[in-house]
């Protein structure tokens, strides 16, 4: 999988970007994000606030029962504040 | 048309351009947002707006449709700028042309308030104590729903 | 500001001067009216449009001063011509500007709306078969009275 | 008074404006246009159908009972179809 981090996610993680095989564990996004918690202090920081985080699947918006495979284009990002 | 950019926009040759040669068009209505200098009681000396390059323009792309959809439209516009901005910039631009000036209006206000619940874009505004990521404004979602429930 | 005048617009640098220097400004709505080269099924060829110079005027600026009254405004413009006019040119813009884009759309929508019953002119549409007055439309009505509830 | 005439109301009766001594019996704009209708067949033809022109009494809109005055400046037009 591709996980691409935007705004504060981006900066409270510390990059930008990563390229990671799927794990079996996540088989969709609720589950991907609790996998990335516990990957370390910046992903718990991160990711720490339920349901705050908004997510992006192959550049479509998606909930949190949205399947993952491993080819996909994770986006993981705060709410929008665009215009 | 949609065009996400870093460079500014002059927003009445873009309005020209929608209207050109297009006789059909009675009523265009435009909407401009722009840097403010003050947000929740501080002054902001600088904005930097961040978004993901691939899903901005797929999201604006399906907005634009959506509203074609909806209304008796002869042609929309929306640019969105990222990148450094001062107080006084323009953001955005959102052009709605109608045969009539209802459509123009609904058309052009549905436009910005999808793009603002929907297009991946992120404030942070730099102020004298540092920067701060702007938080999602509950108004907003509210403006969004609007148009959602006006669908059934 | 208001102005009435037979000479054509530059939309854009209107627009822009309404800005230019005030970093209040968070959202700018704006209409452009323009003679559409149809009406009612028929070809239209030219328009010549009619006022009453000094009511006119008094009627703007009221108009713009409820506007003002209303909602939260950092500026309004309106310009309307008058004169002969051809399919294309552009007959009306109305600007509003304020802090957040809800009051910049709703006055923008107003002033227009109350514009078209409230102001004194007349359009003349010349087709092949010569040239006719055009009608008022009862959504015109219809679109002006919604203000007029809202203010209860 | 002084009265003026806007669009097909100035077409029929000719000419765009005139001033004329307000006659006893016109107290309000709906006499004054009543006066009106009967001075020839350009008024007849302008003022014929009931409720169809519009009034402004020096620069104001006004209602059919509204009161004049020899020195008001009345005009008298169709619908207003600006914008």
């Amino acid at each position: 999988m591709k996980l691409m981090y935007f705004a504060w996610v981006r900066e409270k993680i510390g990059f930008a970007e990563e390229t990671v095989p799927k794990p079996d564990e996540v088989t969709d996004v609720e589950s991907l994000v609790d996998w990335l918690k516990d990957r370390g202090d910046n992903y718990f920081a991160a990711f720490n606030l339920p349901g705050v985080v908004r997510v992006a699947v192959n550049h479509e918006h998606a909930h949190l029962d949205h399947p993952l495979v491993d080819t996909d284009e994770v986006a993981i990002f705060p709410p929008i504040t665009g215009g | 048309m949609i065009r996400v950019q870093q460079e500014d926009f002059d927003a009445g040759v873009e309005i020209a351009r929608i209207t050109h040669g297009n006789h059909a068009v009675g009523g265009v209505c435009s909407f401009i947002g722009l840097v403010r200098d003050i947000a929740g009681g501080e002054k902001i000396d600088s904005m930097e707006l961040e978004h993901y390059p691939g899903m901005t323009e797929k999201e604006l792309t399906r907005i634009e449709a959506e509203a074609k959809d909806r209304w008796p439209l002869e042609d929309t516009l929306i640019i969105h700028r990222y990148g450094p901005l001062a107080p006084g910039d323009q953001i955005v631009l959102v052009v709605a042309a109608s045969a009539h000036r209802k459509a123009a209006f609904e058309a052009c206000e549905f436009l910005i308030d999808f793009l603002k619940t929907k297009a991946p874009f992120w404030k942070k505004e730099g102020t004298g104590d540092g920067a701060q990521w702007v938080e999602a404004k509950d108004e907003d979602d509210r403006a969004a729903e609007k148009w959602e429930k006006a669908e059934n």
